[in-house]
């Protein structure tokens, strides 16, 4: 049946309504499994707690896996649902920009929400920061300008950009996902222990 | 890191999401006859190639006619040995049409005349069975004898316009040649509103 | 009370905790046709706290009125509503394990102010990052990687590729 | 003793996950591979095609034009000099060729206006109308026997004999009447032909706004 909302299954006034439960599941999944700790959340770049790793990789492949069932048995069709655009060099720049962002802050927007929730004080002030952030952006919106709106390639998949069969592409994905988290485990073993 | 022990619960769930899948697998039921080619394709290969055939060379031994008419006319005249298939019933015995193409033989539609032929022929085309061909001709009966005459297609049989422009000559009284009232060139508003497509993003 | 002391640090497992998120992104998708998002709520509010403070400059700034338009509120935004959800959720999960209470969380090495200044500085940097890539983590990358799409994959390799070669600076803050 | 059993437990229990999940993904390269189904089922389709109620008269058709109808859009398949020598009034060209182009789709997937096929008889048109209602576009109608016919009923139709009924003789007229309507003229014609002055039609200009709603959204 595909994407129900657009599909029209769904009558659209309930969109806010699906979007605030899946919310709540959102942020209940990310802070039980410990996102709103900064220091947890840092651990991933200092090697003392490969969690964000292994959560990330484990929602993508679990997603990637069960989307692409449904949509070999025809629940849901690919091709209609959103896919984030490629803006090449916006993503690059942008996403280092974040990186930064992120060892320094040590949140990403979702996850600061999380901690924000449970009352940390320097997680308000990240999304202050956040806010500020995206004000310096719109007011000098005309330097961004240029990356933002260049090197635009459309909503384009892996499949597309590098006319690969996906099915074969998953596979071998897991199989690296596998292979890191061994890595991972042996490299924690090995790093001085950080009690936070 | 105590969390790592902690397994029961991903087992668990884990098992439970590849039992879900394997029941998806399991209760999914291939749909009988499918599609082989998508419609642009179709399009593509109808206009360019012809299947046409007419009434002299359908006597090589490896084509097989078929009558696409109803029973009862079938029985009252039909070509010689044609096989009697009625449109309704083209997915009925699409294991025939299977045999026909494993032993590629091509198999020659015709019916009353080629318009109504044209049917079961674009849809057997679009399930992949492109070893048709399509008899261009008219039958039609006379004392209960078929008389099978051929016929072209898409043929302009009258120059309209000249027929008009004869026509105003030669009507004496002089007619001012009314311009037909062309209503307004029709623009017309397309609101794609079939599927609203999702907005997403961060 | 002491049981609840105890187990103040005791999360998921995260494979258990991935996999129910990839279950939640599939249902996502398969219910709205989009993934999941949280930047997208901040530059929400943003654009609503500028429309209110000087309209005449929201209207007339090229950036700004993308998001205006007069029917809806900029609030009135599907990420707004999830970001809400995900408050919720998380004071809900944070109250189950007793994990709420006012506190700076920061390394013992560093003080509260620097932790503070570092986190205010990386929201910054996140804020503009997120607006040029158009997503953050869980809204381009992840939601991206579900559907293969390669901006996807390119701002996630983007952030934690540069993440990592700027650990090493950073590394007085946390180890 | 124990905790190392334990690690050893664990660590087998991981592997046995892992395994499994490379399984469940290797599964999905295993499956048997099929053309991407598109359009409604084939025991849908059949049973549309069969049905004869896409067909619209001659009679009607002229009927529809006269009285100016404006939910008509009459779609010549034929290709360009045919349709420059003669076409309907108002009709606009699309070859088969190029019947899913970009900006014919416009014409095709919309429910706003009835949309007629015609070309020299219905074999293109029945063609291009089984193409398009496997994407399941909407109110498509097919002119029965195409220009021929229509040239046959309309623009020169036959002069009932005496033998036949009253009807024939109301047909032949109003078929008369619309081939008038067409420009052709009739010798008999005494009284000055006075111009039928037309009803004013309302100027009517929609733009094609062919904007097909693009997700919008991002951060």
């Amino acid at each position: 049946m595909g994407p129900l909302l657009p599909n029209d299954i769904i009558p659209f006034e309930w969109s806010s309504i699906i979007a605030i439960v899946i919310g709540i599941f959102f942020g209940f999944i990310l802070e039980s499994s410990g996102f709103s700790s900064s220091r947890k959340l840092a651990g991933v770049f200092y090697g003392y707690d490969f969690a964000v790793l292994k959560v990330f990789f484990t929602a993508a492949l679990v997603s990637l896996i069960g989307l692409l069932y449904m949509d070999y048995l025809g629940y849901v069709d690919m091709s209609s649902l959103y896919v984030h655009p490629t803006y090449l060099w916006a993503a690059i720049i942008g996403g280092a920009i974040m990186g930064i962002g992120f060892v320094a802050g040590g949140f990403c927007p979702g996850t600061s929400l999380c901690a924000v929730a449970i009352g940390k004080i320097d997680a308000i002030v990240y999304v202050i920061g956040i806010m500020v952030g995206v004000f310096i952006f719109s007011e000098l919106y005309s330097v961004f300008e240029p990356i933002y709106t260049g090197y635009f390639y459309g909503n384009i998949t892996l499949v597309d950009s590098l006319g690969i069969n996906p099915y074969w592409f998953v596979f071998l994905f897991t199989i690296a996902a596998v292979i890191i988290f061994v890595l991972v485990d042996m490299i924690r073993k090995r790093v001085k222990k950080v009690f936070y | 890191m105590k969390e790592l022990e902690k397994i029961k619960r991903i087992s668990i769930v884990s098992i439970l999401f590849i039992l879900a899948v394997l029941i998806g697998l399991l209760t999914y039921k291939r749909p009988k006859n499918t599609y082989a080619i998508n419609t642009e394709k179709t399009l593509e290969k109808i206009t360019n190639n012809h299947f046409f055939i007419t009434l002299e060379n359908i006597n090589t031994p490896d084509y097989v006619l078929i009558d696409v008419r109803s029973q009862n006319e079938f029985e009252k005249g039909h070509l010689e040995h044609a096989i009697n298939i009625h449109t309704p019933e083209i997915l009925n015995n699409s294991a025939f049409f299977k045999e026909l193409k494993k032993s590629n033989k091509i198999a020659i539609l015709y019916g009353e005349n080629p318009q109504q032929v044209n049917i079961p022929f674009l849809f057997l085309y679009q399930l992949g069975y492109d070893n048709i061909k399509l008899l261009t001709v008219k039958n039609s009966y006379s004392q209960n004898k078929l008389i099978t005459k051929t016929c072209d297609i898409e043929k302009l049989e009258a120059d309209i316009s000249a027929f008009i422009n004869e026509s105003v000559k030669n009507s004496k009284i002089k007619v001012t040649p009314k311009k037909t009232i062309q209503p307004p060139k029709k623009i017309i508003t397309v609101q794609k509103k079939k599927k609203k497509a999702p907005e997403g993003g961060c | 009370m002491k049981i609840k002391k105890q187990n103040k640090h005791l999360y998921w497992n995260p494979y258990y905790g991935g996999f129910l998120l990839g279950i939640l992104i599939i249902f996502t998708f398969y219910i709205t046709g989009r993934g999941l998002g949280a930047s997208g709520a901040m530059k929400s509010s943003v654009v609503a706290i500028v429309n209110s403070a000087a309209p005449e400059h929201a209207e007339s700034s090229a950036y700004y009125s993308k998001f205006l338009d007069d029917t809806k509120s900029p609030m009135n935004n599907w990420l707004v509503f999830e970001t809400l959800g995900v408050l919720i959720g998380a004071l809900i999960s944070g109250g189950i394990s007793g994990r709420i209470g006012w506190r700076t969380q920061h390394s013992p090495k560093i003080t509260r102010r620097r932790r503070l200044i570092f986190a205010f500085s990386g929201g910054i940097l996140f804020g503009l990052g997120a607006q040029i890539a158009r997503g953050c983590t869980s809204g381009a990358a992840l939601s991206g990687m579900a559907v293969l799409s390669s901006g996807g994959f390119i701002t996630m390799l983007a952030i934690f590729g540069t993440a990592y070669l700027f650990a090493y600076f950073f590394r007085k803050n946390w180890i | 003793m124990i905790n190392r059993k334990l690690v050893k437990f664990l660590s087998f229990r991981y592997v046995i996950l892992a395994l499994l999940f490379i399984i469940l993904a290797g599964g999905l390269v295993l499956l048997p591979k099929f053309e991407k189904q598109e359009g409604i089922k084939p025991e849908q389709l059949l049973s549309n095609i069969i049905s004869p109620e896409r067909y619209i008269t001659t009679d009607e058709l002229a009927d529809r034009i006269i009285n100016q109808d404006p939910s008509l859009l009459l779609i010549d398949l034929r290709d360009e000099e045919t349709f420059k020598k003669y076409s309907l009034p108002n009709a606009i060209n699309m070859p088969l060729k190029n019947l899913f182009d970009e900006d014919s789709s416009a014409f095709l997937n919309q429910d706003a206006y009835d949309v007629v096929f015609f070309s020299n008889d219905n074999f293109d048109a029945d063609q291009a109308w089984i193409l398009c209602n496997r994407l399941d576009y909407k109110n498509l109608y097919v002119l029965k026997g195409g220009i021929n016919r229509w040239f046959k009923t309309i623009i020169n139709p036959p002069h009932p004999k005496e033998n036949m009924p009253l009807e024939a003789f109301k047909l032949y007229a109003t078929r008369k009447a619309a081939s008038m309507y067409f420009g052709v003229a009739y010798p008999d014609q005494v009284k000055t032909n006075v111009p039928k002055r037309p009803r004013p039609t309302p100027k009517k200009v929609i733009t094609v706004k062919k904007k097909k709603k693009a997700p919008e959204g991002g951060c």
